[in-house]
């Protein structure tokens, strides 16, 4: 699976992965926002270390599909330069229950952001970033 | 023995390129690696520790022996999502 | 607002809600699935104490928005004959962080689980329910 | 006075409607109701403790005083979702 995309997120196309024994659904999507630590942000680039990034993110879903038998977890990381409101991660977990969905879904973003190799530059109003 | 080295982001700029071939010792450790990098790149030796730093797209301890061939990056503060 | 619909709910809509400053999108739906409690199930029917579970569904927004007050949330619960795959609720939390989208999104379902008077009936593949 | 009577679920099953008028004395309690209604309804008479009731479309406490005109309904387990 390729969990890095330079083309815009499918957002509601990773909703389409339920299986039928699954009753929740838990979706993460990060979102580029206008402002961080009091500054404006107008875009952000993401770079990645691209080999590594999927290897890292595919050693996270091997970890959570130990961690969390039941749930079905699908990822995806954008990289390019991207602007405000544009979807840079979308994390999708389907379980038969929503206690582990949420859970699962909880732990591979918070993953994804620390051990995955993608930085952000960010552009600000003044043309600085 | 020969080791090619990336660099990204904020170490990509330090360093003014993206990759080098760097030519090293035998038995040269990832941690000396990274020290040898500081005599050249001044952004490098204002980090009171080592980076993570990876060997073939794995995370490697700083005691890691490099090999002939070795892909190495040491990465800045990871901020995906 | 209107919390309850008898029509399938538009669950990529419910991602369109987001505001520039938000940097997290949480959204949980629940799916009809195929078995409960070792019972195969074929079609669940919702039943709904309409006036009360709006106003309910309402009270509980409000809640969260005193409890979560950097977080915007969307509700919807949908009633009638559903089956298999079908979305029975979603619930949509954008906040400029994720930490209080997971949370309140997580509140948001138990509690809609909990106090809205809301019933579901199954149906079985003989046909009992 | 009279209170307006609702039924839902499997409680709608078991007193064969969904709604009905009720004629009550003045003064009298949800929970009184309650008891009144498993005096007809054998359902009703196998709950351990009183179903949370509604009085115009918000949880009331079994104490709550009824008033004419009053919507009140006894609510099942609630499982939505």
């Amino acid at each position: 699976m390729a969990y890095l995309t330079s083309s815009p997120i499918d957002v509601p196309a990773m909703l389409l992965d339920a299986r039928s024994s699954d009753g929740a659904l838990c979706l993460f999507v990060g979102v580029v926002r206008d402002e961080n630590e009091g500054r404006r942000t107008t875009a952000i680039q993401y770079e990645a270390y691209g080999p590594m990034a999927e290897s890292e993110m595919a050693r996270i879903a091997d970890g959570l599909a130990r961690e969390y038998p039941a749930v079905k977890i699908g990822m995806k990381h954008r990289v390019g330069l991207l602007s405000v409101g544009d979807a840079s991660v979308a994390i999708a977990a389907v379980s038969p229950h929503r206690a582990d969905a949420f859970a699962a879904c909880r732990a591979a973003i918070d993953r994804v952001k620390t051990t995955v190799p993608i930085w952000k530059k960010e552009f600000h109003p003044d043309g600085s970033s | 023995m020969r080791v090619r080295l990336l660099h990204f982001a904020s170490f990509r700029e330090a360093a003014g390129r993206d990759e080098e071939e760097r030519e090293i010792a035998d038995g040269t450790r990832v941690s000396e690696l990274w020290s040898a990098l500081g005599k050249q790149v001044a952004l490098f030796r204002r980090f009171p520790k080592m980076p993570p730093a990876a060997v073939n797209r794995e995370y490697a301890a700083p005691d890691t022996v490099l090999r002939d061939g070795d892909e190495v990056a040491f990465l800045p503060p990871v901020a995906g999502g």
